[in-house]
């Protein structure tokens, strides 16, 4: 049952589908918005596979196995993230997921593509691991912040203490409807949509893989096999960002048939996507690195902080 | 003398200790030459045993040596063990006192100055 | 300071020859009877490495680390605190606790070895400190030696 | 026979270090002697688990059958209560492996008896410190290791700054020492013992203006010795200078010995943590510390110095779980405790292992070492993602503890200020993953400067306590349920309820003859705000192992697609892309990554730098200033 959840649903086959799907639509978007045709939606998928096929070239300088298993390890957390994140209503293993594990799960990626990138031996990649370092301690302050605010909400709710976990955030939007109907959790929402982006690397926000500047940052000497997990990670990692945002603020919804919430939490995923990562893609240029690290750290944090403190007024 | 003047005497010492503190701790924190601050360091040592003394002092007690089957309710000595303890605190403060000036010895061997404010290649 | 001790005046040559005989006596009298008087294994020992300080004062470096041979002394102080413990550890093997006072332990005011392990750790005590301040006192002696030995050749 | 091993795990301790000095110039018999010591004292240890640990016995051990006469404890005792055999534990791990490690490490360097005679000293005086049940016996144990250590530190006294370091060590370390006796001795004056447990029935509810002062003066002093801010430069000064196992026990064990001197003074001597304001100051003096640790450590340049910034920081996790006097609270600190020793001294063994290889610890000249040291990169990146509290490590799991805590003492007293402790608390920890990976970077990975072309692996008698603390990292974090039950749970019950201490040592009943009041217990019940699991990291592995796993099965055909060229090889399809530029000019130096985050905080790094001036009188000044300060603070509180 375990190695179907890791597999099927909502493990590896799930994320695979979903996030190719939404990479795939969120291109598609961008496309018709700058008034281009775009690439067909499964175009990801057939980049991925096509990926696989071709030649992977370890560079002379690079830590062979650091550089090959890299992205394997971000995969792996990021499916298992997968598994902690309820999925309209479902977590694989309820109970034990908990907002601070998932706070730490998102980091892995991240940590793998700096890892692979710093393996590489590349100027560009040492650039652009210190850059997506930097988009990483920009998002996670107010991340911190909003899942705390969120934990001190929902278990005001529920009787008196503080919940990290997942499960009874689920029950509490059961119970009291969507948290996004808080007038205190308005601010975090916003600032979470502005995680988002930061959080996967599209533009604005997107120091660490600029390819203008520093071609492509950490993923600059990948190829074949590699590249392509590396890919898949961007698109799963998209989906993960806009499930986690969906169950967090948006969840609590069910019709009765569990097919259906999946899809109905899908097409909440996708308009999550359209909103947080293709309309800013295709309207903004690139900042530059400490801009982002000030905005974070002033705007974005700034209305964590008054979520934080309005729930704490009893809001 | 009777025993309460000895007993306001004594005040003395406490003043006294407090003020060797005092002065030492300024040394260590007001001056620059490390060889000041070493000597601040056994200036604070020895308010301190003096401090150690004097609060094992009882006005008009005898010298504490006893058998166990002298020792009856009226017997009244000198507090003994503030007296080891000085002993011991005398003993480290030697010793603090040794390792700090081989330590100087060497600084001045190696840097040619005995100023703190130069002996700062460890900084930031 | 520097210049009486390469100068060494008779007085303080003369001084020296005297009194280190007389504190070595007298410290280790002090040691011997740290159990039955004031004074001990500390102050005994102080006292023995004064000595060393005299021989230093009297006839310089050279002939204080010739007359004392630094490695023994290192050695010294380690065998005096090994002694120290193992005396210490009699308690244990005696099946009592550790540092406790096991044989001769009769009591009787006035007699050497009446107190026991104390006595015997006492003189552990002097040993170590006569060691261990000598050996100290030498050792930066050793360290500004070689300058002010060698500005009067 | 049981009751003998406290005093016989300290005494092994100092007998080894005499007896390495009638060695000599025999290396295998030192080093036999050597090991045997650190050996004897850890099994002597072992052994106490059983009856402390699992039956909650309390061993109290009177030297000399020296027993209370007349309810008054007029001899030297040792006690081992849970908290003190749990830092005992800590204690000797970190010993044996750093000892270990050192028998190759220093083997380079001459006068190595002088050396492992120190090391031994030192070891000894944190046991007992540890294991005495009396105030004078701390002070003193506390003087023979900042002596030894500050001689250890000096050790290698021709490398840069040495001397320099153990002197400010030195300096500082007087200063703690000096307000540790002079609170004793006003201790004493007022009560006339200086048995802890007596002392505890005596001074509860009797804050008058000595105790208080004393109290002050004590708190200083033991804060001195876990280097929390404001006295911390010269910690990372030390540890910077320091032989590499050395450095394990500076920043592992010492300040360890420090958390454990302020958890006897607060918690049990003067058992004042229920007043709110000096929980408050407990979490500051914590909080500050996290904070300015890591991002002092965040500018760094040298290895070890980055390193010795970090301890700083960790140890700031510790004091503010200790500061907020809760069961959860408590176990979080001193599960943070064991796991800082862990994967600190991984690191600092890895730091070892980089400077006995290549002779430096600089991060702009280190550079791509993962390709010559494999072994020692993979157990560097074990400590850094402990220490980042990556999961499954066991940083995770402590951290995740403090968090908790935090948190719900910010509920708990409806104050959003230590609800910003929680939130400063994970965002240090993104920033010690931050700078770990700076140290990735720039020393295991990147680019292979031309004079380490020829660098090997560190020898095995190195990597072997490597792998243990590293395997004892990874044990921590997935198996914290074993962890728990036999090792923080007993320690924290033994905090919470001092009883058991006093009843041991000056028999039962006896807090309640004297001062007429039962000695009352910190409740040490705590549930837990989430679901705290060992089976999500067995999970996550699994999945790990699995994914591995089909990539192996696909590696079939994979890994003839995969190629590389021999190091020397000269194709230039396996050149790394420089864009024309040529390697020495493009390659990125540790000290210029993250920018972007330093540049916004440029005002913030300036003033610390300026602050940490490296002038001696200036850190005692801070020194001064901080009791001072916590004089002031205390008597307006109470």
């Amino acid at each position: 049952m375990i190695l179907f959840y890791v597999l099927i649903f909502p493990g590896f086959l799930f994320c695979f589908i979903a996030g190719l799907l939404l990479a795939g639509i969120d291109r598609k978007l961008v496309a018709r918005m700058q008034r281009r045709i775009g690439p067909p939606i499964l175009q990801p998928m057939y980049d991925f596979f096509k990926l696989l096929g071709k030649e992977t070239i370890v560079p002379r300088a690079a830590s062979r196995k650091t550089f090959l298993i890299a992205s394997t390890i971000g995969l792996a957390s990021l499916v298992a993230t997968a598994l902690f994140i309820p999925i309209a209503g479902f977590s694989a293993f309820a109970g034990v997921a908990d907002i601070i594990v998932i706070l730490y799960l998102l980091t892995i990626p991240a940590v793998s593509l700096i890892l692979g990138g710093a393996a590489s031996g590349s100027p560009y990649a040492g650039v652009g691991i210190s850059r997506e370092m930097v988009a990483l301690m920009s998002y996670e302050l107010p991340l911190v912040i909003i899942l705390l605010s969120i934990g001190k909400a929902v278990g005001n709710a529920m009787g008196g203490g503080i919940t990290f976990s997942f499960t009874e955030i689920c029950a509490y939007q059961m119970s009291f409807g969507p948290i996004i109907s808080k007038w205190s959790m308005i601010p975090a929402a916003i600032a979470m949509l502005f995680v988002i982006p930061c959080e996967i690397g599209s533009r604005p926000f997107d120091i660490a893989e600029a390819e203008t500047e520093i071609c492509e940052g950490p993923l600059v000497e990948y190829s074949g096999t590699p590249l392509a997990v590396f890919n898949l990670n961007h698109a799963i990692k998209m989906f993960i960002m806009t499930a986690l945002f969906t169950s967090l603020f948006l969840g609590g919804f069910s019709t009765g048939i569990f097919a259906l919430d999946v899809l109905i939490f899908f097409v909440i995923c996708v308009a999550i996507t359209v909103i947080s990562i293709t309309l800013l893609r295709a309207v903004t240029a690139r900042l530059k690195v400490e801009q982002v690290f000030k905005f974070y750290w002033s705007v974005v944090s700034g209305l964590a902080v008054l979520s934080l403190i309005l729930v704490w007024l009893g809001l | 003398m009777s025993t309460s003047e000895v007993n306001g005497l004594i005040i003395v010492n406490y003043i006294g200790s407090v003020f060797l503190i005092a002065i030492g701790f300024y040394t260590m924190m007001a001056k620059k030459n490390i060889m000041k601050i070493v000597i601040g360091m056994g200036i604070v040592d020895y308010g301190i045993n003096l401090l150690i003394v004097s609060v094992g002092f009882n006005p008009g007690g005898t010298a504490p040596i006893f058998t166990i089957n002298e020792l009856d309710p009226g017997t009244f000595f000198v507090d003994p063990v503030p007296q080891a303890l000085t002993l011991t605190s005398i003993v480290i403060g030697a010793c603090v006192t040794a390792l700090a000036l081989s330590l100087v010895i060497k600084i001045k061997q190696e840097y040619g100055t005995l100023d703190a404010g130069q002996i700062r290649r460890l900084r930031g | 300071m520097k210049k009486n001790i390469n100068v060494r005046h008779i007085i303080v040559k003369d001084a020296a020859d005297i009194f280190t005989p007389l504190s070595l006596v007298f410290g280790f009298y002090i040691i011997l009877h740290g159990n039955l008087s004031p004074g001990g294994g500390f102050q005994g020992g102080v006292m023995i490495a004064a000595s060393a300080v005299l021989i230093y004062l009297g006839y310089g470096f050279k002939t204080a680390s010739s007359a004392i041979n630094m490695e023994v002394i290192r050695k010294g102080e380690a065998i005096a605190a090994i002694c120290y413990t193992c005396l210490a550890l009699l308690g244990i093997f005696f099946g009592l606790n550790f540092c406790r006072n096991v044989f001769f332990n009769n009591g009787a005011i006035g007699d050497l070895l009446s107190s026991g392990t104390i006595a015997f750790m006492n003189y552990a005590v002097g040993f170590k400190v006569l060691t261990g301040v000598s050996f100290l006192i030498l050792l930066m002696v050793s360290l500004l030696a070689p300058d002010s030995d060698s500005e009067h050749k | 026979m049981i009751q003998h091993f406290p005093i016989l795990a300290i005494m092994v301790l100092f007998l080894g270090a005499f007896l390495t000095v009638l060695c000599g110039k025999n290396k295998v018999l030192r080093n036999i002697v050597v090991f045997a010591a650190m050996l004897a004292s850890s099994v002597f240890i072992a052994f106490l688990i059983k009856p402390i640990m699992i039956d909650g016995e309390v061993i109290t051990y009177w030297l000399g059958n020296w027993s209370p006469v007349a309810d008054y404890a007029i001899g030297i005792c040792l006690v081992v209560d849970q908290l003190n055999l749990f830092f005992a534990i800590l204690v000797s791990v970190a010993v044996l492996l750093a000892g270990v490690f050192s028998f190759k490490y220093m083997s380079r360097d001459d006068t190595l008896e002088k050396y492992f005679t120190l090391f031994l000293m030192l070891s000894g005086g944190v046991m007992g410190l540890v294991l005495s049940g009396d105030l004078f016996n701390m002070f003193i144990m506390v003087e023979i290791l900042t002596f030894a250590a500050v001689a250890l530190t000096a050790f290698r006294n021709r490398s840069e700054g040495a001397l320099e370091a153990a002197f400010k060590y030195l300096v500082i370390g007087v200063i703690g020492s000096s307000c540790i006796l002079i609170g004793t001795t006003i201790l004493y004056s007022q009560f006339h013992t200086l048995n802890l447990a007596q002392l505890s029935v005596l001074l509860h509810n009797n804050l008058q203006p000595a105790t208080i002062l004393a109290f002050t003066l004590l708190l200083t002093g033991f804060a001195v010795k876990a280097f929390v801010v404001p006295f911390h430069p010269v910690e990372a000064d030390a540890n910077a200078a320091a032989p590499s196992s050395v450095s394990v026990i500076i920043s592992c064990v010492l300040t360890k010995a420090g958390i454990y001197g302020i958890i006897r003074i607060v918690y049990f001597l003067f058992r004042s943590m229920n007043l709110a304001p000096l929980q408050f100051i407990l979490v500051l003096i914590g909080t500050l510390s996290m904070f300015i640790g890591v991002t002092m450590a965040l500018a760094q340049k040298d290895f070890k110095r980055l390193l010795a910034f970090h301890s700083i920081s960790q140890v700031g996790y510790v004091m503010t779980a200790i500061g907020l006097a809760t069961a959860l609270g408590v176990t979080g600190g001193l599960y943070h405790a064991i796991n800082h020793t862990l994967f600190k001294g991984l690191l600092f063994l890895c730091a070892g292992a980089v400077f006995y290889a290549t002779g430096t610890t600089n991060l702009d000249k280190l550079g791509g070492l993962a390709k010559r040291m494999p072994q020692t990169a993979a157990l560097f990146l074990i400590g850094a993602f402990s220490i980042s509290g990556l999961p499954p490590f066991n940083g995770f799991v402590s951290k995740w503890l403090i968090y908790q805590a935090t948190y719900e003492k910010a509920v708990e007293f409806g104050n959003i200020g230590y609800a910003f402790v929680t939130i400063i608390a994970l965002v240090v920890s993104v920033m010690t993953l931050a700078s770990f990976i700076k140290v990735s970077q720039s020393v295991f990975f990147g680019q292979l400067p031309d004079e380490f072309k020829e660098v090997r692996e560190t020898p095995v008698p190195m990597r072997i306590p490597m792998w243990i603390m590293a395997a004892l990292c990874v044990g921590a974090g997935l198996l914290p349920q074993y962890m728990m039950r036999y090792l923080i749970n007993p320690a924290v019950y033994a905090v919470m309820n001092v009883g058991n201490y006093i009843g041991s040592v000056m028999g039962p009943g006896y807090a309640e003859k004297i001062a007429g009041q039962t000695v009352e217990a910190y409740s040490s019940e705590f549930a837990l705000a989430g679901y705290w699991s060992p089976i999500s990291w067995l999970a996550l592995f699994a999945i790990i192992i699995c994914a591995f796993f089909i990539v192996s099965l696909s590696g079939g055909k994979l890994s003839k697609k995969i190629h590389s060229d021999s190091p020397s090889g000269l194709d230039p399809k396996y050149d790394t892309f420089f864009s024309g530029e040529a390697n020495e000019h493009s390659q990125v130096g540790g000290s210029d990554l993250f920018w972007g985050f330093k540049h916004n905080l440029r005002h913030y790094f300036d003033f610390m730098h300026n602050a940490h001036s490296g002038v001696i009188s200036d850190y005692a000044l801070w020194a001064f200033c901080f009791l001072s300060f916590m004089i002031v603070y205390l008597f307006i509180i109470v």
